[in-house]
């Protein structure tokens, strides 16, 4: 085969894995932060459909696919029926560069846990989310009603105002690693100081990362800054006239977008799939860890198989206990543990992102729309901008220039 | 050549600077402020020239400084070049210096006028361009000067310009001045074409190797044209018509531009182009002649006249005619001696008169005066002692100078010439003196004459000061025969040589100089003559009073044409004034002007208006249009750039 | 994506010529369309054809390709500011004359 | 495989070009004018500039466009109105063009034969990092001074959009 074909069948493969992986770990995102918020505000969340409402995302994508779908008359409709394509397109588009592990042999073929290795990845996934934009604008512009076209400039604005502080937090980072490709600046955060903690970005660069948590946040429309669907005022917000199947795009597009921008903080500022434990001596103890952290998963399930009386329960938790076991024990295997190892530790930095997410969503109200752009242009960009400048006299000055 | 050590360029700069500083901030400061900010710039320049005077050293070769680069023009330069040598030593001190008194006199003099700044400002400047003038390196800056001291006579004579006189004779200083100046810009170019330059000493060494010509040569004619300009700017026959009227203006700036410095800046011309003219005999004896019928000219003129200003100014115009006199004759140093001379006693008149009319109240008419010589004792005393100076009574300034003046002219063979300067000389006393008693003695016969009262100190001491200096001002020139040895004759050899060098050839029959009691013989006969002008005048205005009237009613034709002045403005006016004016009015103004430049002018506008109204309608205000203009003007390029690679 | 390492054989005339297509109908944007925004695209159009035959030009001699990009860069910092500035005052026109189209906007004329 | 992708770019870029001149609703334009950046950005990826392809994307798309887009919303723009006030553009419109575009190309047939084509070895392009020095040295002062024109540009814009009419 020639290289360019094993090139392009590896690539398929590999965007087939990851599209799936990704799909189905956004549908259950949303599950989790039912849950979640469940929880927060002291009640179950979904359990019907399910054990523990599992099937919940099933029944939402059964759901909207068979809503009905009503065009508003005033649409215009190319638009108004692109603008969900764009938006989940865009949104998934970053996925592409993000590196989720080292380097996989599969069959004699060396690739990336990466669809593709840019040498100025980081640029790329601004291009895609500078994008985003549109899809959001589009719709609501589109769609023929104040409130969407409200919601869309709203949103538009907002996002246009914290692509800035977006980007210029992250320069930092880039400043330190002196590269735009993802996978040398996950590289360049191995190590330790004093063999115990991980050299990762979120300790010197300790203000851009919260910089670009908030501005990530503002980004993906997430809560506090989820203006665009200000119900209150603007029922939906961009997405009012839009149901079922496009309306699902818009909620993937921003799970994913979720998703993403978690990717870019772990692999930013912690470390990507570096483990964050030193090994003792020669004693690898952080590589059992996965291994310890499924088998305590199995456990759990089991013993709450035993309080469940209904039967379904009894079945399918001990089912799921044995393949975290099989896992687990997956992991002793060096072949698969050594790749594995570093997906499971960037999962975990990124599921931790999520629960942020989600955390903060049932956490704290909303700004107030004037308030949030203030805070964006007299605070965010100032602030962020100051740190590219420490860190760069602080480069030169190191590297001596 | 280059020494810049002298830093001759303060003089000039001194009193440009109190000129700008009155002119530009003058307005509304007091009058102290102002008087002394001008007299102090000159006297400073004075300080400074005598400063120079002493220490510097420019006898033997003249110091030239460079200043700065001004015109280069191919072959021909002309840089900011200031020349020291005796000759404008001499003038840098009589002008500084009588300029001083003069500026001082005017602060009191002035005092109650309006526009005090204006004129003060005026008058700095007048002395910067005097400087410039007597210390130009060449004919250029030079003649810059020359316009300057031009421009600003004529402001200063038309300084109440609320007066239509004033205005008027302002004008026609001006424009008489322009005939005089156009001689010299064409004498000018003509030393150009000739010498290639107009740096004094270029244009000296260039004529130095030079054969003496006889009849028209290039020289000759240069000499004339610049005789013409000394003409106008010195007032000689036939373009002295402005200087009369120019007693329009107050009275210090009479004295000091039109008796002391601006019109002997002729005089200095002529000599400073000694080197020029000696070459040329036939110009030289046009000079004298000039000279010498201006001054029986303008005295006989001086006779009759009534106003005392207007008797001042013709006696200047008629010493002046002394001055070109002894320069035509060739004794420069004579010419320039007198320049000096005459510089302190015509001022001292001058101001004495201003004493008067002050005194009087404004009133210049001397038969309103009368028995003053009680009222302003000073002014009396200092104004007896100034007409005995220019009336040559023995051992005064004027006595040495004149005297010398008349026996060159003897002495290189002009016997007809002395004849006529001697009986000016009679005539200069007896009108001086007519003025003097008609003044000062027999009755008051007006009551302001009654009223009259001395003038302040700031007024009297230039006086005085100007008397002492009538006085020993001679005694630089006293020559050997007096048991002198006529110094300035010395001082000024390098700048003019001696006079006894001059006229080659033609001097050769004449008696030399080498003949004390033929010399003696003559200042006897000078100093004859004087003492019969007075004496005459004595008899005709205080012996018997009426003698005048009677002589007026004797001989009443000549006594009119004589107080008409000869009729020589009206002569001008029906030879030139009237026939320019109806050629400008009818074919410069009416033809010329409305018709052609008017037509033109108009004619371009309203064409430009008409391509306008067309090409406006391109302006449409439409983006759009613009922009298939400019793609109309990429094809076009583009296609000529593709007709261009074709081949 | 392009992978890096296949090599080219478009000759340059075939990107200049695009861009001169491009800058063309820039131009034809310019010339007939009536919406003062759609105008303003125009223009932008017209730079980016000009930026790619930078490019362009830039690839055929490596020396300055660099440089070209450089250039490029340039180009698209100043489209921003005009962009930001033209559309400032876009909004003032619509403001003051509640019309987009530019031939109401013939103020400035004889 | 280049040649493939550079038809279809500059396919992508001239049909949405056309379409820009051909869609009387501006925002629709304005859309297609992204396409033909996004397809240059495409071009310029295959001439290994990807630094400036990425740049393209995120300036011109991401914000030059958006911003257009977003005053388009702002204003909600509507057909545009068939009414020509200039007789030039619109007689002489076409035929000028046809002849501009025909003598450009034939100025550019002229000076560049198709003999010249690219060469690969700026095709592995990492020419971010040069992009970046000489910026940074070369042409440090124009940067300065465009730095400058931005913020003229910010204080112009802010200042027009603040003014109430």
């Amino acid at each position: 085969m020639t290289p360019f074909a094993t090139f392009l069948i590896a690539t398929l493969i590999k965007i087939a894995l990851v599209l799936f992986v990704l799909l189905t770990s956004l549908a259950y995102l949303v599950w989790v932060e039912r849950k979640v918020a469940g929880r927060i505000q002291n009640r179950w969340g979904p359990t019907r459909t399910g054990p523990h409402g599992l099937l919940q995302p099933l029944a939402d994508l059964i759901k909207f696919i068979f809503k009905e779908d009503p065009t508003p008359v005033a649409a215009e409709r190319l638009i108004y029926f692109g603008a969900p394509f764009m938006a989940l397109v865009l949104s998934l588009m970053a996925i592409t560069v993000i590196p989720f592990g080292g380097s996989v042999k599969v069959a004699g073929v060396t690739t990336w846990l990466q669809i593709t290795d840019l040498n100025i990845g980081m640029l790329f996934i601004f291009a895609a989310t500078s994008l985003g934009v549109y899809g959001i604008a589009l719709a609501g512009w589109s769609s023929g009603s104040k409130y969407a076209l409200l919601g869309g400039l709203r949103s538009s604005a907002q996002m246009i105002s914290y692509e800035l502080s977006l980007s210029f937090s992250v320069v930092g980072p880039l400043i330190l690693a002196g590269s735009l490709s993802l996978r040398t600046i996950v590289d360049s955060q191995a190590g330790y100081w004093f063999h115990v903690i991980p050299k990762w970005n979120c300790i010197p660069q300790c203000v851009a990362f919260v910089t670009y948590l908030i501005a990530a946040f503002a980004e993906t429309n997430r809560v506090p800054f989820d203006l665009p669907e200000a119900e209150g005022e603007l029922v939906a917000g961009y997405h009012t006239e839009y149901a079922s199947m496009k309306f699902a795009m818009f909620f993937t597009g921003e799970y994913a977008n979720m998703v993403t921008s978690s990717c870019i903080a772990t692999l930013l500022f912690l470390g990507g799939w570096q483990r964050p434990f030193d090994k003792i001596g020669s004693f690898d103890w952080a590589g059992y860890i996965p291994t310890a952290v499924f088998y305590a998963l199995a456990v759990i399930l089991l013993v709450f198989s035993l309080k469940r009386a209904r039967l379904v329960e009894r079945i399918v938790l001990p089912v799921f206990a044995t393949v975290c076991i099989l896992i687990g024990s997956l992991f002793l295997w060096t072949p698969f543990h050594d790749p594995a190892e570093g997906v499971f530790w960037f999962a975990a930095k990124v599921l931790f992102f999520l629960l942020l997410y989600i955390w903060i969503r049932w956490t704290l109200p909303r700004f107030r729309y004037d308030t949030l752009m203030e805070f964006g242009w007299k605070y965010m960009i100032p602030v962020t901008l100051a740190n590219v400048l420490i860190t760069g006299f602080i480069v030169a000055w190191r590297t001596g220039h | 050549m280059e020494r810049t050590d002298l830093h001759l360029w303060v003089l000039p700069l001194l009193p440009l600077l109190g000129a700008a500083v009155n002119g530009f901030f003058g307005k509304g400061r007091s009058r102290g402020v102002i008087g002394g900010i001008a007299c102090t710039t000159v006297g400073l320049a004075f300080v400074y020239a005598v400063y120079l005077f002493f220490t510097a050293s420019y006898a033997e070769h003249a110091h030239i400084e460079f200043i700065a680069p001004w015109i280069a023009a191919g072959a021909f330069h002309a840089d900011f070049a200031l020349y020291l040598d005796p000759l404008s030593m001499l003038m840098t001190l009589v002008v500084t210096g009588v300029g001083f008194l003069i500026h001082v006199y005017a602060t009191a003099y002035m005092a109650e006028e309006d526009g005090f700044y204006r004129f003060f400002s005026y008058l700095n400047l007048f002395m910067f361009f005097m400087l410039t003038l007597v210390l130009a390196g060449n004919y250029l800056l030079l003649f810059v000067g020359w316009e300057g001291v031009g421009l600003c006579s004529y402001l200063l004579i038309g300084f109440y310009y609320l007066k239509k006189s004033a205005g008027d004779a302002g004008k026609k200083a001006f424009i008489v001045n322009r005939i005089g100046d156009f001689g010299f810009v064409l004498g000018m170019f003509l030393i150009i074409s000739t010498a290639g330059s107009l740096d004094y000493d270029k244009v000296f060494m260039a004529f130095r190797g030079s054969s003496v010509e006889n009849g028209m040569g290039p020289i000759t004619i240069i000499c004339l044209l610049l005789l013409a300009g000394a003409c106008g700017k010195s007032a000689q026959l036939p373009l002295y018509v402005w200087l009369p009227d120019a007693m329009e203006g107050p009275t210090p700036v009479s004295a000091l531009i039109h008796a002391a410095t601006m019109v002997t800046a002729g005089v200095y011309m002529v000599a400073r182009s000694s080197p020029l003219f000696v070459k040329a005999p036939d110009a030289m004896t046009a000079v004298a002649i000039v000279g010498c019928a201006t001054s029986l000219f303008a005295a006989t003129i001086g006779l009759v006249q009534t106003d005392i200003k207007k008797v001042l100014a013709y006696s200047t115009v008629s010493q002046l005619g002394y001055m070109f006199l002894a320069c035509g004759v060739g004794a420069f140093s004579a010419g320039i001696f007198h320049v000096m001379t005459h510089a302190f006693f015509k001022a001292l008149l001058f101001l004495g008169a201003g004493s008067v009319i002050t005194a009087m109240h404004h009133d210049q008419e001397m038969t309103n005066m009368g028995g003053l010589r009680k009222k302003i004792p000073i002014t009396f005393a200092t104004m007896t002692i100034a007409c005995l100076a220019i009336a040559g009574f023995p051992g005064l300034a004027g006595f040495f100078s004149k005297d010398e003046i008349l026996w060159q002219t003897y002495s290189h063979g002009h016997a007809w010439m002395w004849a006529l300067g001697t009986l000016t000389a009679a005539m200069t006393a007896f009108y001086m003196f007519r003025l003097l008693f008609l003044t000062f003695f027999g009755e008051p016969r007006s009551d302001h004459a009654h009223h009259a009262h001395e003038s302040p100190r700031s007024m009297t001491v230039p006086l005085i000061v100007l008397a002492v200096m009538s006085v020993i001002g001679g005694f630089v020139g006293v020559p050997h025969v007096w048991g002198g040895h006529n110094e300035i004759e010395k001082f000024l050899e390098p700048s003019v040589g001696a006079p006894a060098m001059h006229v080659a050839g033609e001097a050769s029959d004449a008696p030399a100089e080498s003949d004390p009691t033929a010399e003696r013989l003559f200042s006897l006969y000078a100093v004859l003559a004087g003492f019969s002008g007075i004496g005459f005048a004595y008899y005709a205005y205080v012996a018997k009073p009426d003698t005048g009237r009677r002589l007026s009613e004797k001989f009443h034709g000549a006594y009119q044409v004589l107080l008409k002045k000869y009729y020589v403005d009206e002569l001008y006016d029906v030879l030139f004034v009237h026939p320019i004016n109806w050629v400008s009015r009818a074919f410069l103004w009416h033809v010329v002007d409305s018709g052609v430049i008017d037509g033109t002018a108009n004619g371009l506008a309203d064409g430009a208006q008409a391509v306008g109204g067309v090409a406006k309608r391109i302006q449409s205000g439409l983006i759009r249009s613009y922009a298939a203009w400019i793609v109309i003007g990429a094809v076009s390029v583009l296609l000529y750039m593709t007709m261009v690679w074709a081949k | 994506m392009l992978p890096n390492y296949i090599p080219a054989h478009v000759p340059i005339s075939w990107y200049l010529i695009l861009s001169a297509m491009l800058f063309v109908l820039g131009v034809a944007g310019f010339l007939l369309k009536r919406n003062i925004v759609t105008v303003f695209m125009s223009i932008e159009l017209m730079l980016n054809a000009v930026n790619l035959s930078f490019i362009a030009f830039g690839f055929m001699q490596h020396t300055v390709a660099v440089n070209a990009q450089v250039f490029v860069f340039f180009v698209m910092v100043v489209a921003a500011a005009e962009a930001a500035v033209g559309l400032a005052i876009i909004i003032m026109v619509h403001r003051n004359r509640k019309s987009l189209n530019v031939d109401d906007i013939e103020l400035m004329k004889f | 495989m280049e040649t493939i992708l550079f038809f279809v770019f500059a396919a992508l870029a001239l049909g949405s070009a056309i379409n820009l001149i051909r869609e009387s609703h501006p925002i629709y334009s304005a859309l297609s004018l992204v396409a033909v950046m996004g397809a240059l950005a495409g071009l310029y990826l295959l001439l290994g500039a990807e630094f400036i392809a990425v740049v393209q994307v995120i300036v011109y798309a991401g914000a030059i466009m958006v911003l257009f887009i977003f005053v388009l919303m702002l204003l909600n723009a509507e057909e545009e109105v068939k009414i020509d006030r200039t007789k030039i553009a619109v007689r002489l419109g076409y035929p000028l063009l046809v002849l501009l575009a025909v003598e450009i190309i034939s100025v550019l047939r002229a000076k560049f034969p198709s003999e010249i084509t690219s060469h690969a070895d700026l095709l592995n392009g990492d020419n971010t990092r040069e992009v970046g020095r000489m910026l940074f040295d070369n042409y440090l002062l124009p940067f300065e001074v465009t730095s400058v024109l931005m913020l003229v540009a910010i204080m112009g814009a802010v200042v027009m959009g603040k003014r109430k009419s």
